[in-house]
């Protein structure tokens, strides 16, 4: 049984449908990407996943549990983190509150100290700012912050939106090892949605190319990224 | 509109919503137990009374608009308006409309005393009245020669202290403190403290009775045992209810006592029947003006203006206030003023 | 220095009235940004339900501490559970609409509860047994400040310690603060808002009732429009000390008690709300954000 | 005064935040014509610099100053934004802030609010000479935005826009505003590649007929190297290296803290 | 399913009764009084299962309502038979003819108002075309300028007392020397404007930095600062005695009876109503109104665009209070009495509630708005003490169920003809559809 799995998923803002009736499906201790075009509907796809956009019709189950109903933060607690478009950094919070909440539902506080130094191992520089406040932290930082956030949650499956987004080119590189240590030491799940399609079909196992709202593609990341179409319209070669 | 035949529209304007509401909502008891009793007993010349109540929330402006709405219902007369300010916008309307207006509270000497509205009857004392009262008894039975004069900022409040400051000071009497304190603020330690430190040897206070009964509580809180003294607006047993023990001994001015009247022991006797709890500000000025003004209605025989208004100045009529007319200007002649203090729980008229 | 004694501690003793409502004012606005128009007259419900349970109880015979802790807890219990229910009723469909609407609906709210309780119960005012007790110690100073103006400062600033402590560092106390600042992002975080803003009604509410009966006990008088005036300056003062911060509030309250009373004492009382007001404006000019509020400017 | 006289001075520019020192003693100057870039580490300053040109902060210390054609040179740094930009700075914002509830025209109306003259009476009055305006203004609108090509987004809420559109839109507002001097703050943050190079296009084009001069900071390398003239480089608020392309590729500096591999 | 649902739904509403049975029983079941400081309680009984009941059927209504609310929110626009009608009616309007007799009814029915429905009428229309002023004003600053007001009724005050100090301090002059005092009103009109707007813009000057509920709280204390300074320095407006016997309006030396004299300033009113709508409106669609509508939505950006906030704010402040004070003129000249208590921070709050629950931002919103409020407590009158209950009913209900109020803002947009229309498919860089 899939960890994750969306059937039909139609999500509508007011009247306009952005998503057209999405599957796809998400197994255990794989890494997989869905890429797309600017507006295609990647963020929505993640916010019907967490209940904050509410699906009007189709299935989302985890574990074989319907969650489409559930609130965001019941479906939070059943090991789900996400890394949000635009970063949603607590903005009065200091880096360091902000990785706290992180780690909201965690009642092992031994472990989320060892985490919280590891996040400061991942990304000095939260560590050198951990008692500014969230919201006046430089772009790059903020998003640091908002991927250990979700790292704080030790999350069983891990949303990431655009995690690059703004990031500097030795970070980028980093942060896609970080996603792929993490899947593989912790066997974390990981769903990636990603512009830098080259790097993220680079380490994941599936993908999955979204457009308008419908799944266009959706095959092995080797074949993706040998793909043609795909090479052209989102690789940019 | 057609007139009904057989009904005599009476009109009952006053604050009955909003932060004033309990001054105005008695006026409205009053008038409907007159008018059921008037009813009960087969109406005025057979035809029976109707009441229409309107709220003016004691706004200028609604009160123009509750007044063209009593026009528009062709009432005869009015029992209202409670605040000077609202009655003031709404006398235009009524005398342009030859309706008869009797207001139970507004006391602004203005009123009557300009002469510009002939149409206007009120059961209350104008504040010069008072004022002097209040005076020549400072004066000549307490004998303080310096004073605190405090007052609600309010057109009735303000309006009884500077006339007491004036008339005080005419006398020879020293007004060491004049100031207006906030209606319905929780606390008035500060400006207490101001009285003490001013070495008054008494207060006057312009106003109505929740600040009254704070001030006279903060001050005996603060051991400050001076003389009390305050307008009609505090002689009300409201007062003596709330302020409970530190009520006694505060003197207040205000129409003669009738509680023993045996019209004003029904009347409140009839208001505890019906609607469960004591009556409340100037409900016996309204009783008072919805029966003086059902009785010019009766002697004049019929609603004519000039007729009712004719009656109005010349007959007399038995009222829990006495028995009463008016003047030719407007003012109650009948009742007198006297001096009250609390004494064991009870206003107690000082002869 | 005695006159200036004494008007300060009476100022002092002002601002701890205010402080009490502004605590659960603030707090509200804190986490839903909303101007709660109706917390005053959930205070003054607070008032009205000590006094109706007080009675009955204190009628019954019983002893008068026990009456006034239990009609405390009624008062607690009732406002909390009229916070509770507006908020679902009257804000929480207004949610994520514009702001102004929230306000309108607690105006709304606000012009109910007067004229449920006018309705239902007088528009006259009551008189409010206080069932404080008289601290003897207090006695040779009572012309500074009395038993029931130390117990209201007492409670305010237990109150203050309190819940700034609760906020800052408990588990509640967080997701509040995260709630406040981002309500998708917090529920991403696993926090469940609905819950967090439930209790911070029921939290602000319960202040309210216990401001309701130590001020009414004060007052020694109650009627049902006590809570406009009195949710208004608890506004004033909770934006003068940043809204959205406890000591802000408190602090805030203070500095209005001060000047209203120190104005009141060597000016006059005719300007007595000018005076706050002016403070005000002077403070807000020197700190847009009130005196503790947090600065909000945003990171371009 | 001669041509190559840099149109942006800064010199010796330092913003301290509380204790921390953003910008730490920072001079650069951009000459008429050029593209430059500004890159650097994550919180290395960058957008720092822009808020000081543009006057969101007020620098702790140091001077800006620029000089518009022939004219005189002039410092700016502490004005207010809105003072700045009539100078002739424009700039785009690294969190997109277009006004989302606006049409693409609308927006860049807005940047063309100083080119206008109308105030309150005559916007009441709506004389002969507002309307003329009125009409202008929506030629010259629909000119830039057919140069950004946005053309067929025209009537579109700037909100519902794809964000690569959005990105092109804040430039095409910033240039509405007549601008000397542009000041992109990551255009491409969040582009594809596809799209990414279709800006570089656009980049180029802006300054060649335009004539405008580019400031642009940029974490995506292909596109610094390939259209800035000259590049400063910014770590811990310093500038750690400035020069050409290729001059930047190579130092070792900026390989060790910026660029890796 | 259904069944289901249904039986769900009667369990909520039964706890939902025991809820409220419970919630309201120390006010509306117990009822204290209190002799010599001694409380006593009466219990009513018989209200409980009144409250029982009713709190189960309305929570019932209630959330039938809510279910519904939401749905039509949901629906696409031009789904509902409500919506279809307004389109046909948006685009029957488009047609002139339609259009220009349209205009002829309701100007017909505006004309012939005071004289079919008499004086009370008349008089209420008045206020509430007081009201439609300086709703319209009010959303000058709230609606486009997006700055949340509590002090407004400070501006209507500067107006009403403009007139009122004129009437006091000049009208013996002109009684004296023989003429009609009422021509004061036309002097006082764009006087009091002008006044309230230099007041509004010095007001504002020192606290425009400010945001949102600051800005909120610093108006409310200057509106009633200068309630206070009117009401105590009386020496020079009365103080709380206010100013009273302000003669109305001049008409051709002719003092009118108060009938005629209301159809008089009725009209009066009805052109100064026209008369804003038509400046806001050309406003609202100029440079000006542009750069508000930008600064509502992004100040940071608004000012890196070169538009200067603080003489916007300022524009707008002064304007909002321009018609304030032209409202207060009117307001001195139909009750031809003025005090304080016209002018408390409930007047502030009673515009502001028009503005928001016609619909901030929204010229028609703000007439409907202001009518509303201000005749829907006139025709309420027969309920009595209920009145003030219901009323703050209504207005919930309304704003829960259009939150974005009753005539929500349509802005006019911008567009370029001869560009492919908004539904019609833009061809996007490179194949990729426009994003709708
Ligand atoms: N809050 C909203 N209201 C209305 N429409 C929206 C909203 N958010 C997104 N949309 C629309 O939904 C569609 C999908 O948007 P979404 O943000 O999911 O795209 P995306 O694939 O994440 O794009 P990007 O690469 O720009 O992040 C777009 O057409 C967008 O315009
Ligand atoms: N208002 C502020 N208060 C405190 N610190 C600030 C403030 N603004 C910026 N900083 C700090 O200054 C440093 C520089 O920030 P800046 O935004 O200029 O970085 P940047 O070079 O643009 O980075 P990025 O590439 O991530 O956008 C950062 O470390 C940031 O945390
Ligand atoms: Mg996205
Ligand atoms: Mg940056």
């Amino acid at each position: 049984m899939a960890l994750m799995e969306l059937r039909d998923v139609c999500t509508y803002y007011g009247n306009i449908q952005a998503l057209r009736g999405i599957s796809l499906s998400v197994e255990e201790g794989e890494i997989v990407t869905l890429i797309g075009a600017n507006g295609a509907g990647k963020t929505t796809t993640l916010m019907s996943i967490c209940g904050i956009a509410q699906i009007r019709s189709g299935s989302v189950t985890l574990d074989g549990e319907d969650i489409s109903r559930k609130s965001p933060h019941s479906i939070v607690a059943m090991g789900l983190s996400q890394v949000p478009e635009g970063r949603r950094i607590f903005p009065q919070l200091t880096v360091l509150e902000n990785l706290d909440m992180g780690a909201f539902l965690r009642r092992d506080k031994a472990m989320v100290r060892v985490d919280l130094e590891e996040v400061f191992d991942l990304f000095p520089r939260l560590a050198e700012r951990r008692n500014q406040q969230g919201g006046t932290l430089s772009g790059g930082e903020q998003q640091m912050l908002a991927i250990s956030r979700a790292l704080m949650a030790r999350p069983r499956i891990l949303l990431l939106d655009e995690p690059s987004l703004g990031l500097a080119p030795l970070i980028v590189q980093n942060i896609f090892e970080i996603i792929k240590r993490i899947n593989e030491e912790r066997k974390t799940t990981v769903f990636l949605v990603e512009q830098n399609a080259n790097m993220a079909l680079k380490i994941a196992d599936k993908g999955y190319v979204l457009q308008n709202g419908s799944i266009r593609m959706a095959d092995s990341a080797e074949r993706l990224l040998a793909n043609e179409e795909v090479r052209k319209a989102y690789l940019g070669l | 509109q057609k007139k009904e035949a057989g009904t005599i529209k009476i009109g009952v304007a006053g604050a009955h919503s909003g932060d004033l509401a309990s001054y105005g909502l008695p006026s409205v008891n009053a008038a409907k137990l007159v008018v059921e009793a008037v009813n009960a007993a087969g109406g005025i010349d057979g035809k029976k009374v109707e009441l229409f109540v309107e709220d003016d929330q004691c706004k200028p402006e609604l009160a123009t608009n509750a007044a063209a709405k009593l026009v528009s219902d062709e009432v005869v007369a009015v029992i209202g308006h409670i605040c000077s300010g609202a009655t003031k916008s709404a006398l235009g309307i009524y005398k342009d409309s030859k309706i008869i207006t009797v207001s139970p509270s507004a006391t602004t000497p203005s009123l009557t005393q300009s002469g510009e509205y002939p149409n206007f009857f009120r059961t209350i004392a104008p504040d010069d009245a008072q004022a002097r009262l209040a005076t020549k008894f400072i004066k000549e039975t307490l004998g303080l020669s310096s004073l605190a004069v405090l007052h609600d900022k309010g057109d009735y409040g303000k309006g009884f202290a500077e006339l007491v400051k004036q008339y005080a000071e005419s006398e020879g009497i020293r007004v060491v403190l004049f100031e207006g304190v906030n209606p319905g603020a929780p606390d008035y330690s500060a400006v207490v403290n101001k009285i003490g430190n001013s070495g008054a040897a008494g207060v006057v206070w312009g106003g109505y009775h929740p600040e009254a009964s704070k001030l006279v509580q903060q001050m005996k809180d603060k051991g400050m045992d001076l003389p009390f003294i305050s307008d009609d607006g505090v002689k009300d047993q409201t007062f003596i209810e709330v302020a409970g023990a530190y009520a006694e001994g505060v003197y207040a001015t205000g129409p003669m006592d009738t509680s023993s009247n045996p019209l004003a022991v029904k009347a409140v006797a009839d208001h505890k029947a019906k609607f469960g709890e004591e009556p409340g500000a100037f409900f016996l000025n309204a009783y008072a003006a919805t029966l003086a003004v059902v009785n010019a209605i009766d002697k004049a025989g019929s609603t004519d203006y000039d007729a009712v208004i004719k009656a109005m100045r010349s007959e007399y009529v038995e009222t829990p206030l006495g028995k009463i007319s008016f003047d030719g200007i407007g003012d109650v002649i009948g009742f007198g003023f006297s001096v009250f203090q609390v004494q064991g729980g009870t206003y107690v008229e000082l002869k | 220095m005695d006159f200036f004694l004494k008007l300060f501690l009476s100022g002092t003793a002002k601002g701890s009235i205010y402080a009490l409502i502004a605590l659960g004012y603030t707090m509200v606005y804190g986490i839903v940004q909303l101007i709660n128009f109706a917390h005053g007259e959930v205070y003054m419900i607070g008032g009205f339900t000590a006094l109706i349970i007080g009675g009955l109880l204190f009628s019954s015979g019983m002893a008068v501490p026990l009456v006034l802790l239990l009609s405390i807890l009624a008062a607690v219990v009732f406002s909390a559970a009229f916070g509770f229910t507006i908020e679902k009723l009257a804000y929480k469909p207004l949610r994520e609409k514009p702001r102004l609407s929230a306000l309108i609906s607690a105006i709304g709210i606000s012009m109910i509860l007067q004229n449920v309780v006018l309705l239902a119960q007088t528009e006259k005012y009551l008189s409010f047994p206080s069932y404080l007790p008289e601290l003897e110690f207090l006695r040779p100073v009572r012309e500074y400040l009395n038993s029931t103006q130390f117990i209201i400062l007492v409670t305010t600033a237990a109150i203050m310690v309190i819940l700034t402590l609760t906020i800052k560092f408990t588990r509640m106390g967080k997701a509040m603060r995260a709630t406040a600042q981002d309500k998708h992002m917090a529920q991403l975080v696993g926090v469940d808002i609905n819950g967090v803003i439930s209790l911070t009604f029921i939290i602000g509410s319960a202040l309210a009732a216990v401001g309701g009966v130590l001020i009414c006990s004060y007052m020694g008088q109650i009627n049902y429009y006590i809570g406009f005036v009195a949710g208004i300056k608890a506004f004033v003062a909770a934006v003068l000390g940043g809204i959205g911060s406890i000591p802000g509030a408190v602090l805030g309250s203070f500095i209005l008690g001060w000047t209203e009373s120190l104005g009141t004492g060597y000016l006059s009382s005719d300007y007595e709300d000018a005076y706050a007001f002016v403070i005000l404006i002077l403070i807000l000019i020197l700190k847009p954000d009130g005196i503790l509020g947090k600065n909000q400017k945003q990171k371009v | 005064m001669s041509a190559t006289d840099p149109i942006l001075e800064i010199d010796r520019l330092s913003m301290i935040f509380g204790g921390l020192r953003a910008i730490d003693d920072v001079s650069l100057h951009i000459r008429e014509g050029e593209i430059c870039a500004l890159i650097g580490p994550n919180g290395a300053g960058k957008t720092t610099i822009f808020n000081c040109i543009t006057g969101v902060y007020r620098p702790t210390e140091g001077r800006v100053t620029i000089r518009r054609g022939s004219g005189q040179r002039e410092a700016i740094q502490g004005l207010k934004p809105n003072v700045i930009n009539r100078k002739g700075l424009a700039r785009t914002f690294q969190n997109i802030r277009l006004f989302g509830n606006m049409t693409v025209l609308e927006n860049v109306m807005i940047g063309r609010h100083n080119a206008l003259a109308a105030g309150v009476l005559r916007a009441i009055a709506r004389d002969a000479a507002t309307r003329d305006e009125e009409e202008r203004l929506i030629d010259d609108c629909r000119r830039i935005l057919v140069k950004m090509r946005l053309d067929p987004f025209i009537n579109e809420t700037a909100r519902n826009l794809p964000y690569g559109a959005q990105r092109r839109l804040e430039i095409a507002r910033a240039l509405a505003t007549d601008p000397f001097l542009l000041l992109l703050d990551e255009p491409v943050a969040g582009m594809n590649p596809h799209e990414t190079k279709e800006l570089e296009e656009t980049i180029n084009l802006i300054r060649d007929e335009e004539k405008v001069t580019i400031l642009l900071i940029e974490h995506d390398m292909s596109l610094v190297m390939n259209v800035s003239e000259r590049i400063y480089v910014l770590d811990y608020g310093r500038l750690i290296a400035e020069g050409t392309p290729d001059e930047i590729k190579g130092n070792p500096e900026v390989i060790k803290a910026y660029l890796g591999e | 399913m259904e069944r289901n649902k249904l039986f769900r739904d009667l369990r909520t509403s039964l706890i939902i009764a025991a809820w409220f049975s419970f919630l309201l029983f120390p006010l509306l079941v117990m009822k204290v009084s209190v002799t010599s400081g001694a409380a006593l309680v009466r219990f009513r009984w018989e209200r409980l299962p009144g409250i029982a009941v009713a709190a189960f059927a309305l929570s019932f209504a209630w959330r039938r309502a809510l279910e519904w609310n939401e749905a039509r929110g949901d629906k696409p626009s031009g789904a509902g038979p409500i919506a279809a009608l307004t389109a046909r009616a948006r685009s029957a309007l488009a047609v002139k003819p339609i259009r220009l007799s349209v205009s002829a009814v309701l100007l017909a029915v505006v004309a012939v108002y005071p004289f079919a429905l008499g004086m009370y009428h008349t008089n209420i229309m008045i206020t509430a075309l007081i009201y439609v002023i300086l709703a319209l004003g009010l959303n000058i600053v709230v609606g486009l300028g997006g700055l949340l007001n509590l002090g407004y009724a400070a501006f209507f005050a500067v107006g009403a007392y403009t007139y009122g100090l004129l009437w006091k301090y000049a009208g013996p002059a002109f009684v004296a020397a023989g003429v009609d005092p009422g021509w004061l009103f036309w002097i006082a009109l764009p006087t009091a404007g002008v006044l309230a707007a230099v007041f509004g813009a010095l007001l504002s000057l020192p606290v425009l930095r400010l945001r949102g509920d600051y800005l909120a709280i610093i108006t409310l204390a200057f509106g009633e600062i200068v309630r206070m300074v009117l009401q105590n320095s009386g020496a020079v407006t009365g103080g709380a005695t206010g100013i009273s016997l302000i003669p109305r309006p001049w008409f051709f030396g002719l003092r009118l009876p108060p009938r005629q004299a209301a159809t008089y300033i009725y009209y009066i009113a009805v052109a100064l109503v026209a008369l804003t709508v038509f400046v806001v409106r050309r406003i609202e669609d100029s440079r000006v109104g542009r750069a508000l509508e930008a600064m509502r939505e992004d100040e940071i950006a608004c000012e890196a665009m070169g538009v200067d906030l603080v003489r916007n704010k300022l524009v707008t402040f002064s304007l909002g209070a321009f018609w304030a004070g032209i409202a207060g003129v009117l307001l001195a000249a139909q009750t031809t009495y003025i005090n304080p208590d016209s002018f408390t921070l409930w007047e502030s709050i009673t515009v502001l509630m028009a503005v928001v629950i016609g619909g901030t931002g929204s010229i028609p919103g703000a007439i409907g708005g202001a009518l509303l409020l201000k005749l829907l407590p006139e025709y309420f009158r027969p309920l009595a003490q209920y009145r003030m209950l219901i009323y703050g009913i209504a207005m919930i209900l309304v704003i829960i169920f259009k939150p974005d109020g009753l005539f929500p803002r349509n802005r006019k947009k911008y567009t370029f003809e001869g560009a492919p229309s908004e539904g019609g498919a833009s061809p996007a860089a490179d194949g990729q559809e426009a994003r709708r």
